[in-house]
């Protein structure tokens, strides 16, 4: 009964829990030198998105390719406004909330269009218009040149740390505990989401659309607040990831970024809020990792100029193919899957008889297509 | 008379739950034999396994006097095994006369092909209909009869079918029954039959095979199975 | 003494750092450049190095690609220590981490791009430029083609960045602003600039102004051939390396498409230049006899200024001392022009020297032009600094 | 006017390219129901094998054929030693796969050969003919989109006339089913990623010669706008993503010439965004499915 | 099960039947799926429809649910025109089973039968997961007792067999307490005794007050409970009436029932 009660009743335990975590998280910036407080930062921020995508991906299975469009967007409205309250004279927590609103808002401006599109599209088509929309941001910020300055991007003041700290840490560490609390508190709300009735409306939707639908769930809505949702995690995650780095460009948010968000969140394991931390924490530390680790052997001139850009984006391809043909459900799923592999599906719903059953949802209505063709008619 | 099909202390499951148990029984060359038992009995997965769907656990499967252990899917169907799976497993996506055109792909033709897919539009009318309709518009029927169709198209050895019956109108049922029955006395095809519809499976077998929980509780000739009240309240409930 | 405590110098060694893209679609252009300073620097170790110290040259891979840049410096300061940051590569990449650099304090010398923001003194007195301004050069191009081509037609094919829009600026400085005929941008992403070049042919240029990186000069020239189309080009320096142009257009079609193209450069580039010479040699050693180009003088003339500065901070440099040694203005690096750095100047070139291609061989043609960083260029013939000491910076 | 005409020409050959790579895209859809973000790479990979066998016979067509064979190749190996093992219960493992395999080809060809470019000749003349004085369509123009059509209408035939291609499609879309009835379902799968990695190799080699050449990021943009365009014109439509193909390629020319190359892209989204509204499974997508 | 299935007020009874179809034609393309069809369903009534594979049935139940729109004709339930969406069916107190099982496979027994309690609009949004949220697990776990499915509910629904499944997708229409139920072929598949149990059950419902519209190509299951039975083929009423006369009709014999083989 545990995980309904949770989901429906568990309000106040997820809350502590997301609190609990978050304390957690920000005693560890204790331990960690400015360099590592600052990748935390930069996983925090990266969190806020993959939760949000996940969430779009494993509950309602539409498959979005433009998460780093979104997050560009949360950056923007930072960014823009908090330059426009530095020049008014707002300093230090009023701007950074009021431009971290206005980040998400801005994202979720975009989200809730997109999402009036997704809802009526699926699969390849959905994930072709968010891609073109990743692609098309560059444009846009040359096209208006004179809000979003072209790819040198828009730069911020710097917020130190307040006085009341500047004492006891450094910056990173202050940037780091900004970046968690706010990953904190989106965590939450999504895990909420997650739990409560929007997130088994979504799951419904996912699963059998006219079956949802017949059982009164609006899947057209659903499918709009999904993304609306998940915009808003990605437009945190870009604010917070200007605040930390006090810049924003295009040329940070590429589709080479996107397809790394999705990454994150598939080899997490889809649908987990879990697996999208674990996502996270690895696109941020595997190539760092594989760098340094690549790094350290010396080969002449040229060759070694090769190498060293390339080796790890090698490395980290490989491990990647690797990863996901070992653990189907993502590493998350792999931890479950060790659990659940006793009951198993009746072959007639497209799970494969040996696949683990877990209440993590794992299909999704993706790039490739599930046996829904050969399904019994409904 | 040889048996066409000899399933030999036949053991499979799924993953670690195992669902039969020892399972032997034959079918004879151009005999048509009933495969009965209540839900979950284990009728599909035995089904599954003679496919190669499901690889035994133990136990032997031997067609046409050859041990089907090494031969594939394919090639299974290719040696005159042919199956209609459970659940009306059309490709959705394809037309009708496309799934038809598909079933006889191996065995015959381009040009032999169309006459032998006319001969099914013959057999099913409601399906000559549709012809050119996406499987996707189907009614429940009307995929169960293209299931069955195209296995038959072929013109296979032993023809297996997992509940045929299943969502059709009783009409068709009879007449798949009858074209069952005469297929097999014409071109000597043989038949095993999974069903819950147990009158009208028996009305047509001359051999009733009965699984209960995985393992084989009667195999005797249909006439015995319907007079034998005490199997019939157990398992077939009637 | 203080030096033990600065970071990145030890008794025996001094360790910089660069992000530069050496992977992704930018590498293409750029990724030699690293190389050649690192040989340089290799060849000034084995001479004894700086004040018996050696320079390590870390050189990191950030894909032209501002969150890598990001990610990259601050490992570089915060992890590998580096006592500076030397010749950064790009705009936007390295507008990213200019406040970071700045606030952490950190030596941000000589940054590879000819954007104005590197010259801000006051705003970042850590950062220093070495590229010639984009404007300046437009301005010193327009200034050429007003003396020698009088009266013609004048059009631009622009990136549509900084590099773009800055040229066009300092073009215009002196043509005014309705000077130009045509105004054409085109993006890295799109390699087909069919569309622009025809709109140029169409409007009758007949000076086409390039402020291109090497790469599209190549498609340009290319493009217009295919057209049957033969203006004037005057190309940035960014684009106008003719080693480099060649391996694009080929080396049986280059010397025609490419004769009496005009192109400026600041660096010792001319044909029988001394310090050409000695990097020839150096590269030949230390550098595996990679193709010599532009960006091989580039690299290691970069790499001369940082130990020329270096020795001028003196036996136990600190990050200040560095500053104070730039800002001194007492460097004179190896360009055709003098330094302009100062107190209130953090630009390295504020001239260029006009060059083009004459039967296959670009030459300095021996005119060069300053900009006094308002909208004035004046032509002047200063004095190119004169190699010494092998290229080893006197401690 | 003349320079409407001659954007129009040239825009035309530039879609003729993106068609033939958007129809590799809509082959590897069909075959194996999945979009292969690998395709760039893979076309690449050939791509440098052509250009090798080109530089050692010097003839451009010997290196052609180099790259269809190579594309085939290269599209077994990644069927069998690789996508092979993209785990059956979770659809979108085969994309993150085909991911990893863009970063490891990708990265693999820039150890090997360097990130620099290398230019590639054009078998005919490039420059434009004049047609009564207006410049439009270059010799190598022409035979971009004549190998374009030809291709395109052959593979048209193989999947809607022939049975190969009835079985192809069964695979895709029901392996179980079409085991049963023979199909050899793992080897049409192999014969699709095959066939796709050959066209997409052969628009590649196509493409290079009217850009800067070949580099390890050549096809980027390339999948890119062939998979909108595979998009525009419905993923399991052929004729989709010629018409697709040419629409966007003129979109796009024209634009640039018009509004400026940073424009297109944003030109490309609303294209996209309005097509998709209007027909939300592509231009050509088949009528809507039976819901219950 | 009398609280769970209130009688509705006994004027709305006998003002208008539950369910009424007037002149429904449904043309796909070309195909015309149902062709002026007419019947109604009373209030706590049992009627049946049967007929040929491809008579129209299921699309019969399409349009009632919005799920198709009618070529013409009228659907109303309680005199009111039925909702254009499916989305809307469950505030009419209609609830459908689809042929086939149309579960959500991704989740528990306990949540599938949630679901319906999760649209938006019931149980009052302002009361948030909290507390809503518990009324509607004790709801869904009633509903389940009565089917028996109670000791399954922490189940992921695949791993059930195919007649408990099947009585998940009742129990999924069954937790909304409808007023109207539509089942297609609910008994397909399920072996004699399974069949047995469904029959009890509709039973009950019917009794509780819910009228019931069920599509079955099982005949002793449809003789056995349906009050009356309508017949259609190709897309028209052939024939409407008591179980015995329908079975009477040469006409139902010969396009419906056929003749069993002799053996
Ligand atoms: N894919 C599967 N994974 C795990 N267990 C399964 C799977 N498929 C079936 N089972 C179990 O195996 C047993 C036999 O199932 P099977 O489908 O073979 O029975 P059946 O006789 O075909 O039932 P029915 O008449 O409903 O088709 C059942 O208990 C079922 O729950
Ligand atoms: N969405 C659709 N598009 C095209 N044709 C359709 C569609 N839905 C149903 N049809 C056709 O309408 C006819 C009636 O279909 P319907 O599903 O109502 O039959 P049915 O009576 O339910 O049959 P069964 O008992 O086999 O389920 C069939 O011929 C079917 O092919
Ligand atoms: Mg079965
Ligand atoms: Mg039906």
């Amino acid at each position: 009964m545990n995980r309904i009660m949770t989901s429906l009743t568990g309000t106040p335990r997820v809350i502590a829990g997301g609190v609990a975590l978050t304390v957690l998280a920000i005693a560890c910036t204790f331990l960690l030198d400015p360099y590592r407080n600052y990748q935390l930062a930069l996983v925090a921020a990266y969190l806020c998105a993959t939760a949000g995508l996940t969430l779009l991906i494993g509950l309602t299975g539409q498959l979005s390719l433009g998460h780093a469009a979104l997050m560009a967007a949360g950056g923007y409205g930072y960014a823009l406004t908090a330059n426009a309250l530095t020049d008014a004279g707002v300093e230090g927590l009023p701007r950074f909330i009021l431009g971290l609103i206005a980040g998400v808002v801005a994202a979720g401006v975009i989200g809730l269009l997109l999402g009036l599109a997704a809802a009526r599209l699926h699969g390849p088509y959905l994930a072709g218009v968010t891609l073109a929309l990743v692609i098309a941001l560059p444009a846009f910020t040359s096209v208006f040149v004179g809000v979003f300055r072209g790819d040198q991007g828009v730069q911020i003041a710097y917020d130190g740390v307040p006085e009341a700290l500047s004492a006891l840490i450094a910056v990173e560490q202050w940037q780091a505990w900004v970046a968690i609390l706010v990953a904190g508190v989106t965590l939450t709300l999504l895990t909420l989401v997650r739990n409560g009735k929007a997130g088994l409306r979504m799951r419904a939707v996912r699963d059998d659309e006219v079956a949802a639908r017949l059982s009164g769930i609006p899947a057209g809505r659903v499918k709009v607040h999904a993304f609306l949702v998940s915009a808003l995690g990605a437009g945190a995650g870009g604010a917070v990831l200007c605040f930390v780095t006090q810049s924003v460009s295009p040329g940070a948010y590429t589709l080479a970024f996107s397809l790394l968000l999705v990454v994150a969140v598939v080899v997490g394991g889809l649908g987990s809020i879990l697996g999208a931390a674990i996502g996270s924490a690895l696109i941020v530390l595997l190539p760092w990792l594989v760098q340094t680790s690549t790094g350290a052997l010396s080969l002449p001139g040229e060759l070694q100029q090769r190498l060293s850009g390339n080796l790890p984006v090698l490395v980290f391809g490989a491990l990647l193919i690797v990863v996901t043909a070992v653990w189907p459900g993502g590493i998350r799923g792999a931890f479950r899957g060790r659990k659940a592999s006793g009951t198993a599906a009746s072959g007639t719903t497209g799970h494969s008889p040996s696949e683990p059953i877990s209440t993590e949802p794992l299909t999704t209505e993706p790039l490739t297509i599930q046996p829904v063709s050969t399904e019994s008619e409904r | 008379m040889t048996a066409l099909l000899e399933i030999d202390a036949l053991c499979a499951g799924y993953g670690e739950t195992p669902v039969l148990r020892e399972v032997s029984f034959s079918v004879q060359t151009a005999g048509i034999v009933a495969l009965l038992g209540a839900n979950g009995a284990g009728k599909t997965t035995l089904l599954r396994s003679i496919a190669g769907l499901i690889s035994p656990t133990s136990g032997s499967i031997r067609f046409d006097g050859v041990d089907l252990a090494p031969v594939g899917v394919e090639d299974r169907v290719r040696r005159g095994l042919a199956q209609v799976p459970e659940g009306r497993s059309i490709v959705a996506e394809l037309t009708v006369d496309e799934n038809l055109r598909l079933g006889g792909l191996w065995r015959f033709s381009p040009r032999e092909l169309g006459g032998a897919v006319d001969e099914i539009y013959a057999m099913f009318e409601p399906l000559a209909q549709r012809r050119n309709s996406s499987g996707h518009q189907l009614s429940g029927g009307e995929r169960q009869m293209l299931a069955l169709g195209r296995a038959i198209i072929a013109r296979p050895k032993l023809l297996v079918l997992d509940e045929p019956s299943l969502g059709l109108a009783p009409r068709v049922v009879a007449q798949i029954m009858t074209v069952l029955r005469r297929l097999r006395d014409t071109t000597g095809l043989t038949v095993l039959l999974a069903e819950q519809n147990v009158v009208s499976a028996l009305s047509i077998a001359d051999h009733g095979v009965v699984l209960g929980l995985g393992t084989l509780v009667a195999d005797r000739p249909s006439a015995e199975l319907t007079s034998d009240d005490a199997l019939r309240h157990a398992y077939l409930g009637f | 003494g203080e030096a033990a405590n600065t970071p990145g110098i030890t008794e025996d060694t001094v360790t910089i750092g660069t992000h530069h893209p050496l992977t992704g679609p930018a590498a293409a252009g750029y990724a030699s450049i690293s190389a050649a300073t690192t040989a340089y620097f290799e060849y000034l170790n084995e001479q004894g190095g700086i004040h018996g110290r050696t320079i390590e040259y870390v050189v990191k891979d950030d894909g032209y690609n501002p969150s890598n840049t990001q990610n990259v410096v601050r490992e570089l300061v915060e992890e590998d220590e580096v006592f500076a940051v030397v010749n950064g590569l790009g705009t936007p990449t390295h507008t990213s981490v200019l406040d970071y650099l700045n606030q952490k304090k950190v030596p941000d010398l000589f940054v590879a791009s000819g954007s104005t923001s590197w010259n801000q003194p006051e705003k970042y007195p850590y950062t220093f430029a070495y590229n010639v301004d984009y404007v300046a050069e437009g301005e010193a191009l327009a200034q050429y083609a007003e003396d020698e081509f009088p009266g013609k037609s004048v059009c631009v094919l622009g990136q549509d960045d900084d590099f773009g829009t800055e040229f066009t600026t300092g073009l215009q400085n002196v043509l005014g602003a309705d000077g130009l005929a045509s105004v054409q941008t085109y993006s890295v992403s799109n390699q087909d600039v069919v569309a622009q070049i025809s709109a140029m042919k169409a409007a009758g240029c007949e000076i086409n102004m390039l402020a291109t990186v090497n790469g599209f000069t190549a498609l340009a020239v290319g493009t217009a051939a295919k057209l049957g189309y033969a203006p004037q080009w005057f190309s940035s320096s960014s684009g106008g390396d003719y080693p480099t142009l060649v391996t694009f257009l080929g080396a049986d079609l280059a010397p025609k498409l490419l004769q009496g193209f005009v192109s400026t450069n600041y660096l010792p580039f001319g044909q029988d230049d001394e310090w050409r010479a000695l990097f020839e040699e150096i590269n030949a050693e230390y550098n595996d006899d990679a193709p010599f180009d532009g960006n091989t003088v580039y690299g290691m003339s970069v790499g001369y200024l940082f130990a020329e500065a270096l020795a001028a901070a003196g036996e136990d440099p600190t990050r200040e001392s560095l500053i104070e040694a730039i800002s001194s203005g007492d460097l004179e690096g190896n360009g055709v022009v003098p330094l302009s750095f100062g107190d209130d100047s953090h630009a390295a070139f504020m001239g260029v020297g006009i060059t083009t291609v004459d039967g296959g061989v670009q030459d300095f043609v021996g005119s060069t032009y300053v900009s006094d960083g308002k909208g004035k260029v004046s032509k002047d013939d200063v004095e190119p600094v004169s190699l010494s000491n092998e290229g080893v910076p006197e401690d | 006017m003349d320079q409407l005409i001659f954007l129009l020409a040239t825009g035309l050959a530039r879609g003729a390219i993106f068609a033939l790579f958007a129809l590799s895209l809509v082959l590897i859809w069909r075959a194996a129901r999945i979009v292969n973000f690998a395709q760039g790479a893979m076309a690449l990979v050939a791509t440098y094998v052509a250009f090798a066998v080109t530089g050692l016979t010097g003839s451009y067509f010997a290196g052609l054929g180099a790259a269809i064979l190579a594309g085939l190749l290269v599209g077994f190996a990644v069927e069998r030693g690789v996508m092979r093992f993209a785990p059956a219960g979770q659809p979108l493992a085969g994309v993150i796969i085909a991911i990893g395999l863009v970063m490891v080809l990708q990265s693999a060809l820039g150890i090997l050969f360097g990130q620099q470019y290398r230019p590639m000749d054009a078998p005919f003349d490039e420059s434009p003919i004049l047609i009564g004085g207006v410049p439009v369509l270059s010799p190598y123009d022409l035979f971009v989109l004549i190998v374009a059509v030809v291709v395109m209408s052959l593979l048209g035939l193989l999947f809607t006339r022939t049975s190969l291609g009835l079985q192809l499609r069964a695979s895709a879309f029901a392996p179980e089913v079409s085991r049963l009835l023979g199909v050899r379902v793992s080897r049409m799968l192999t014969l699709g990623w095959m066939l796709s990695s050959a066209v997409s190799a052969l628009a590649a080699l196509l493409l290079v010669p009217t850009e800067l050449g070949l580099n390890p990021h050549s096809t980027d943009m390339l999948f890119v706008y062939a998979f909108t365009v595979a998009v525009v014109g419905g993923l399991d439509s052929p004729v989709g993503a010629l018409l697709g193909g040419l629409a966007v390629g003129i979109l796009i020319t024209l634009v640039t010439g018009f509004l400026g190359s940073t424009v297109a892209p944003i030109a490309v989204l609303a294209l996209l965004v309005c097509v998709l509204l209007v027909r939300p499974g592509g231009v050509f997508s088949t009528g809507k499915v039976r819901v219950a | 099960m009398s609280t769970q299935h209130p009688v509705r007020s006994s004027d709305s009874r006998d003002a208008d039947p539950r369910l009424q179809i007037a002149e429904l034609t449904v043309r796909f393309g070309g195909l015309t799926a149902l062709d002026a069809v007419s019947f109604e369903v009373g209030a706590g009534e049992t009627v049946a429809l049967i007929g040929p594979n491809g008579a129209g049935k299921t699309t019969v139940f399409n349009s009632v649910c919005g799920l198709v729109k009618p070529s013409a004709g009228r659907v109303t339930i309680d005199g009111v025109p039925a909702p254009a969406s499916p989305t809307g069916l469950i505030r009419h107190g209609v609830a459908r089973t689809l042929q086939g099982l149309g579960l959500f496979g991704g989740m528990s027994v306990l949540e599938n039968v949630l679901v319906p309690l999760a649209a938006p609009g019931r149980s009052g949004r302002a009361a948030g997961p909290g507390r809503a949220g518990a009324d509607a697990v004790t709801t869904a776990t009633e509903t389940l007792r009565d089917l028996g499915l109670d000791a399954e509910a922490q189940r992921p629904v695949d791993s059930l067999p195919y007649p408990e499944r099947k009585r998940v997708a009742l129990a999924r229409a069954l937790v909304t307490q409808p007023t109207l139920l539509l089942l297609d072929e609910p008994a397909g598949g399920l072996g004699a005794g399974d069949i047995a149990d469904l029959s009890a059950i509709v039973r009950r419902v019917a009794a509780s007050g819910c009228s019931v519209l069920l599509v079955e190509h099982h005949m002793d299951f449809v003789m056995a409970l349906a009050d009356r039975i309508a017949v259609l083929d190709f897309g028209r009423v052939i024939a409407c009436g008591t179980p015995g006369e329908v079975q009477a009709d040469p006409r139902v014999e010969e396009a419906y029932l056929g003749v069993e083989v002799a053996s």
